[in-house]
């Protein structure tokens, strides 16, 4: 079999390593195989391709490989456990950067036509944004950079003009590729735009960043591969730049944020954002519910009227179960006044075999309110209306509520924005970190506990 | 200083009483002086050395009590003589069943007490913590179950055995207020199969609320006040009601009547005939006994035996579990007098505007200032 | 032609790549970006060539930084990866 | 042709009878004729009528039913003199304490009766629809509960209220056999906390899976019969089960004690100064207060106050939802005659090598034929 | 843009249409909508084809298309709804013998090398296999062939025969190409292997059978697309190829059976297979079970201790409703002894709120038990022992029991094969419509309301 | 070189199909089979080539029985799977 035959059936191979072991790294119990799949492919990958016939010197690439092995190797030992994300974040610039390279050196390839030279042009940029956008979150993240969103009066121009700016010089250095300038240029900006890019966006919302450049650095790969007509570069570039939008996505999900919430929000777009839901309160689908609450540690669930109308409480405690199995602490917090009769959510629970020990007291639970990651008001609507302790107009002002709008995000069950027994609007329904998720309440917690079912 | 006082209660025996050592501890501690009777709390198991500890002075005279006293604390109406030894100004409060004690309250105003009603505190939702009618009448709705279980010739929750199948009982329930939903909850509890009905519509919900199921009846247009309670019916509804509730009546082994009208004599609702088409064995609980009575043969206070069917119309329900009644009843005063409390000059404050007080209010200064009930009166 | 195959392994590609990854719990959320990751490194295989073409210097000194980076995050990478995973696996058994 | 005769109850104020009209039917329908004696169902409210519906003819004279029968069928056991004038040959069946009452069971096998103690049915799978010891006291464990409930001075479930919260009561179960089991359940849902304790390990699961918790004391070797009893504990035993319960008991609101000791004297298992150490106005119920008591100070048959703790001895639990427990019963019965029933000849076929009549029939032929018994005896 | 350009990409626009098309099919709420696509992508690659310049006259072509769009359009319309499903058999073996024939004229190239040859004997052996074979499962579905199973004697034997002729006919054909005999002997072999493919399966197996030659069908277009070198038919081909193989797994798994268990039961393996089946109890995942409860009408919990031990009375009642919102009556049979005391199963049903009206006792369940789909017995044991029933020598011999095993299939949930409180072995769990679903019947319950989320 | 872009194509096809249909109702096996039988009348592009190719009879005749074969498939194919699902929405929003 002629070695370019060989090599390419290796490819193959290679690629379908990629695919099992990116499908394995989805699921805990399979996750360690797929990555061992994965890098032997890699490797598989690797020695083929030394077979190569235009590869004559070894000298440089095992100088290369070993100083990248040896450096990987350490970084990858030593680092810190609580440093793994910046850690990612640097060897994804690596990445790009390499692909970049890649790029470059396909410019030296005999002819050169239109279709190359815009992969090239495509790997730099992308290569570039990757390399330094990458850079920019490690050091935000190792704390080398501040955290802070760092903006400043007409960002969003500056970016703007910068991508056009980037696009003219590609499209001259497609036209005119002799002249180096616009090749020198195109790096420059694509490196400019990179840090551009991150530096708005907050320390906490990094990993999502880095989740996207990791994206792009595989379309990176991908256009270096199409630079240099290479299909395993096209294949895994592009398995990676796709599953890595998805993946972005998921975070982003999990988050309980849109991409462009994370992206923008640095450029007081979340403001604007923000006084919208004050406005009309923001509604929220079960699937999204459930990813905060899959990531949550500790939940207080506050019943009321709705719950027993719903006839939820079975499903209720079948969502406190299946939280508790996630490793989550979950509490009820019960107003003396919550449902139509004295003690009507003790009955409701008991049949459902709540444990006394799980039924807090109000008073026993606003002192800790702020330290839940979600309070889950399920069917209540008086009992934790903020008018009873903010509105001095409002004729309920003085009633002791739950304090739920002290936790960090609130999920409201219900059917509507209707009022409840005393027909009074709640400002809760409307706070920042608050989300109504419509419907019936046993269904919307039924639900969420099919959610949970990987 | 203000002297709060607490007699023992000397009606129906009622083992309740006013105040827990809790409760009077908190009052201590807020600043008042607070008298009670000796005995005050025995029939819960309170010792007056309980109350020692929680810092009132326990007296041995009852009269020492009147004589002292700017607040009087009691379950029960006072007796008119009692009225007579206490101090112009004083503020008194406890039930009065004023809308049928006018002779009483008249006495009161002339005494120039300032007499708060517990059964007038309004149905709001920032009153309930002082609610009494309402945390009374949930242990009511709780107590009459057990009472009529105790007595029926059957059990309650159904049971497949090898011995056979025990099919469920059948409970309905007539009035689904706050008692009449804390029984339904309490049999449902025990497993009986639960029916219920109100004239007021609203309620169907929440009895279903409760796994019950509520009858319909159409008995034409019913409505409720503004607080919540019901409006009474016409005499063709009240026939059409019992016309529509007799089938299930037949088939219940436990019926419990709650129906009140506020300010009103209670609705007759189970007639002597429908009480023969039931199963001898069966229990009829009549809540309003008392005061008038929803069963036709019903003796408030007693239980009686018709046709083999018992009738339970014995009253006092809270009484039963008087020492959780006794807690919540403390409460719901102590969360009265808190609300009103001036903290500074350590005295209650009775303020005309506030809507609590305007509802539950009733004599003041000389006058009757309530006016529903002057309306009543007129 | 030859592109137009290249076009439709990138498609297919990039639909596999949507379908591969769907719910992932939140734990898995880095190492499955850092075995990703290690997966972008792929084009370490573009840069060996230019490394070892003998062609002009510029050509080597790119292609030389090129592997080494591109080494970096490959062995790095999966390297990391596997390290996060195997502290995962030790939690899940003691559970 | 066989006859079967059903006399009326005489013991103790107990309102069960032997056979309902629907199972004398059933009987009536195999062939056998029944005879009543007046009055037999009056107190679970089955009138002479339906008996006779069903096919049976209705005695006046109580002398004629024993005279007549081939087959008597009572709850409990005969009186002395009654022996004397069934025939010989005469299957009785019912209660008998056999343990007990050695001469009634003399008295039985000289007048050469076959007597069946109810007692004595084996409790394997396929004997359990005749096994009433289990379906009565499956009814005493409710009615255990409901009567402790009743006199409790507070309620069972927990209610958080505008008016303080109710924490649930604690209820405390010894000895989760048949009863205790259904006693944990009947608490439970009326919403108490419950914890139960019995000797034999095995029964740590079943309370467990009726939500209840198990209190562990560690008392050594303990284990159970074939049959599934409990065997007795050493006074060692004893005094370390006394004391591990000590705690929990003075935290309970309601106490249940079900201990028994298959053909022994219950074991003595709450002290009087255990008793003391519980809050007034608690409730502790002896089940075996009739066969010596697991409480001190219990009195068989009533209802005793000590230092303000309610003790209850009542017994006769399952005469409360008489009915329902007549139903079963006599569902015991129909079972065990429909068993051993000939359809052919009409009659009752003893047959020694059946494994369940082996171990409930005492007397036979002139002789004492169960060995249990015979070991007993010797 | 050259004109076969212009047509690849419309392909690559064709396969991505065909891709979102199979993806929309997958549920409920876009399946039409996927059809369209789907419909889309196949107009759009059949007119960029007939651009071709290798098309010279459009005649045939034309005449083909118009009868086949008529005959096509008419059965499509005129079927019987009932009737579709041997519809879309005839449609698959056309689609395979379309694939046969276009292999057949690959012939006609210039150069044909090895591996040419190799596609079109793998697309004239698979269209063939596809034809007959739908054609007969046609036949036994419109009941013009019996439904039976066909079998004789030695059936298996000539089956392989017949495979290693074929095979033998193909290295002949590819070795000898010029010699028409050997592709005269392949069609006829490949006809015939078809037909015995298939005659030896049941009626009721021939959905399974259709979703195979469905798969094959594909696999042929794929391979006749190696043949004349044509994209769109390797990714839509392997696309429905490799869907189709997924899709039979999932019905196979509906009907409880395997692959292998479908094609071959007809040979008497399914004899063998019921015999191991007596042996040892045969142990069946919930997520497979999950597809026989989501497609019965009737399913009857029979529960008893262990229901009790693990709590599962609340996701009891769950699992109820998910069934009765599929549409599926669901009563409870509860026998007299279930549990450690008289009414024990009451009592816990009550607490999960199961209506009374639901619960039957065994004298009313067990004269129609046969009429249920699936009878789940729930850590119950002893109270459907076969043996009180069937075994004159067992200590409970006479003891009246809930007849699960007329059901039409019972699923035993428990942790282990362990005995009940009588310590009885227990004849209904190695009964052939029984299966075992191991586990805390908790956990299991749980598993498979989880798997209700579609 | 073209046999390695074919045969990534076809890996890629098949994991993609593979990955595509996932839990699937039972009420949509049906469609689902028969609309994935319809594409499989892709053949239908493979078969003019053959019907309008003006080489020999055979060919024109194999070819022009492909096509209608192919075609019958193809639109009979759609259609018929349309149908099922018209029906199945009809029924779903009864419901
Ligand atoms: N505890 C007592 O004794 C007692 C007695 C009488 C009155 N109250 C009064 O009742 C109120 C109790 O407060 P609360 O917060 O428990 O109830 P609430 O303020 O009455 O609010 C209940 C909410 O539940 C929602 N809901 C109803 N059915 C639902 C369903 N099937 N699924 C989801 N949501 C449903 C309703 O909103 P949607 O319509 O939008 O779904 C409603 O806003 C207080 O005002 C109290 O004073 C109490
Ligand atoms: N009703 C009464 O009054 C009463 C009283 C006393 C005795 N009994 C006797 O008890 C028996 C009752 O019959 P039954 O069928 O209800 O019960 P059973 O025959 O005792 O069987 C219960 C089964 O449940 C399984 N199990 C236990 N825990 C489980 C869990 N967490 N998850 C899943 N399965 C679990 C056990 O199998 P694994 O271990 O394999 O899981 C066991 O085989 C009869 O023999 C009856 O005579 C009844
Ligand atoms: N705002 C609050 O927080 C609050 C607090 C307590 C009670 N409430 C409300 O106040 C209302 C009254 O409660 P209550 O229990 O004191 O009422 P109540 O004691 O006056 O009457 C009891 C019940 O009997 C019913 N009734 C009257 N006539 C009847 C008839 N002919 N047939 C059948 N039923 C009849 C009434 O509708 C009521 O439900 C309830 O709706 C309750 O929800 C509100
Ligand atoms: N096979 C059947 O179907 C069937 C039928 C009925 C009962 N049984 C079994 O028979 C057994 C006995 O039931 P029972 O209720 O009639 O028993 P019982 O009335 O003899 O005793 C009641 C309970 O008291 C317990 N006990 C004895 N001494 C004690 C002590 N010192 N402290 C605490 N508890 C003590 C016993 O263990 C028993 O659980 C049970 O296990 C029951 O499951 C089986």
């Amino acid at each position: 079999m002629p070695t370019i035959m060989l090599i390419n059936l290796s490819y193959i191979v290679a690629a379908v390593l990629f695919i099992l072991g990116l499908k394995l790294l989805g699921s805990p119990a399979t996750a360690r195989r797929g990555n061992m799949l994965s890098a032997l492919g890699m490797l598989l990958a690797v020695v083929v391709t030394l077979l190569d016939h235009a590869i004559i010197d070894y000298r440089w690439i095992l100088l290369g490989m070993v100083i990248g092995s040896v450096v990987g190797a350490l970084a990858a030992r030593l680092v810190a456990m609580t440093a793994m994300p910046e850690m990612v974040a640097l060897f994804n610039g690596f990445g790009g950067i390499a692909s970049l390279l890649v790029g470059w050196v396909a410019l030296a390839q005999p002819q050169l036509d239109n279709f190359l030279l815009l992969t090239v042009f495509l790997s730099i940029l992308i290569g570039g944004v990757t390399f330094t956008g990458s850079l920019v979150a490690w050091g935000k993240l190792s704390e080398l950079l501040p955290g802070r969103p760092i903006v400043f009066r007409g960002q969003r121009l500056v970016n703007v003009a910068l991508l056009l700016a980037n696009f003219a010089c590609g499209a001259m250095f497609v036209l005119d590729p002799q002249q180096p300038l616009w090749l020198y240029l195109t790096i420059a900006l694509s490196a400019t735009m990179g840090v551009m890019t991150v530096i708005p966006i907050g320390g906490a919302d990094m990993p999502v960043i880095i989740s996207l450049l990791n994206s792009y650095s595989g379309l990176a790969a991908c256009a270096a591969g199409f630079a240099i007509n290479n299909n395993i570069l096209i294949v895994a570039g592009s398995l990676v730049g796709a599953s890595g939008i998805i993946l972005t996505r998921i975070m982003c999900k999990a988050m309980n944020r849109t991409l462009g919430n994370v992206l923008f929000s640095g450029f007081g777009a979340a403001a604007a954002a923000s006084d919208k839901i004050e406005g009309e309160g923001t509604a929220l689908s079960a699937e999204d519910a459930y990813y905060v609450l899959e990531a949550a540690q500790s939940v207080v669930i506050i019943p009321g009227y709705g719950m027993a109308v719903a006839q939820a409480q079975h499903v209720v405690k079948e969502l406190q179960e299946v939280l508790q199995q996630n490793g989550c602490e979950v509490v009820y917090a019960i107003h003396p006044v919550a449902g139509r009769m004295p003690g009507h959510m003790n009955v409701l629970l008991a049949e459902a075999d709540v444990s006394y020990d799980l039924l807090l007291e109000m008073d026993d639970i606003n002192p800790r309110m702020e330290t839940f990651d979600v309070a889950i008001v399920i069917g209540a609507n008086d009992v934790v209306n903020t008018a009873a302790r903010d509105t001095i107009s409002s004729p309920i002002f003085g009633m002791p509520i739950i304090n739920a709008d002290y936790a960090r995000s609130v999920f409201v069950l219900k059917r509507s924005m209707a009022s409840g027994f005393a027909g009074l609007d709640n400002p809760l329904f409307y706070g920042k970190n608050s989300r109504m998720i419509f419907g019936d309440a046993k269904e919307t917690v039924n639900k969420l506990i099919r959610e949970f079912s990987t | 200083m203000t002297w709060i006082a607490i007699p023992n209660e000397t009606g129906p025996a009622d083992k309740r009483t006013a105040m827990t050592p809790d409760n009077v501890g908190k009052l201590t501690h807020a600043g008042a002086e607070v008298l009670v009777e000796t005995g005050l709390g025995a029939g819960c198991g309170y010792h007056d050395e309980l109350y020692e500890e929680a810092g009132a002075r326990v007296a041995g005279e009852r009269r020492e009590l009147f004589e002292k006293a700017d607040i009087v604390l009691r379950v029960h109406k006072p007796g008119a003589n009692e009225i007579a030894q206490l101090k112009k100004g004083t503020i008194h409060i406890s039930y009065l069943d004023p809308f049928n004690e006018k002779r009483l309250v008249e006495a009161l105003r002339d005494q120039r007490i300032s007499a708060i009603s517990m059964e007038m505190i309004p149905r709001t939702t920032r009153a309930q913590k002082m609610d009494a009618l309402s945390s009374q009448a949930s242990l009511a709705g709780y107590v009459m179950v057990i009472q009529a279980v105790n007595r029926l010739n059957r059990i309650l929750p159904m049971m497949m055995t090898p011995s056979g199948t025990i099919k469920p009982a059948k409970v309905f329930v007539i009035g689904a207020g706050v008692a009449g939903l804390q029984a339904i909850a309490t049999a449902k509890r025990l497993g009986a199969r639960v029916t219920a009905f109100d004239t007021r519509a609203v309620v169907a919900e929440q009895v279903e609320s409760l796994g019950a199921s509520f009858l319909k009846i159409n008995i034409g247009e019913t409505g409720q006040t503004e607080d919540g309670y019901a409006r009474p019916l016409s005499p063709e509804q009240v026939t059409k009601q019992q016309q529509g509730q007799a089938d299930e009546i037949a088939k219940s082994d436990i019926v419990i009547t709650t129906a009140q009208l506020f300010g009103r004599k209670p609705p007759l609702l189970v007639t002597r005939n429908t009480i023969g088409s039931m199963q001898p064995g069966s229990v009829i609980v009549d809540m309003a006994a008392e005061t008038g009575g929803n069963v036709e043969g019903s003796v408030p206070g007693e239980t009686v035996d018709l046709d083999g069917v018992t009738i339970i119309g014995s009253g006092n329900w809270s009484g039963q579990g008087c020492r959780d009644a006794s807690n919540m009843y403390s409460n719901n005063l102590f969360n009265l007098v808190e609300e009103y409390w001036n903290a500074e000059q350590k005295s209650f404050e009775v303020d005309l505007n506030d809507d609590i007080l305007a509802g539950c209010l009733i004599t003041h200064g000389g006058e009757i200032v309530n006016t529903t009930i002057r309306k009543h009166y007129a | 032609m030859e592109l137009v195959y290249l076009s439709f392994i990138l498609i297919l590609s990039v639909f596999l790549g949507f379908e591969l990854i769907q719910k992932v719990p939140s734990t898995l959320h880095t190492p499955l970006m850092s075995g990703a990751n290690a997966i972008s490194g792929i084009t370490l295989v573009g840069a060996l060539a230019g490394a070892g073409s003998e062609s002009s210097i510029l050509t080597i000194i790119l292609g030389t930084t090129a592997v080494t980076f591109a080494t970096i995050n490959v062995v790095g990478g999966y390297l990391v990866t596997d390290r996060m995973l195997a502290m995962f696996k030790k939690k899940a058994t003691e559970k």
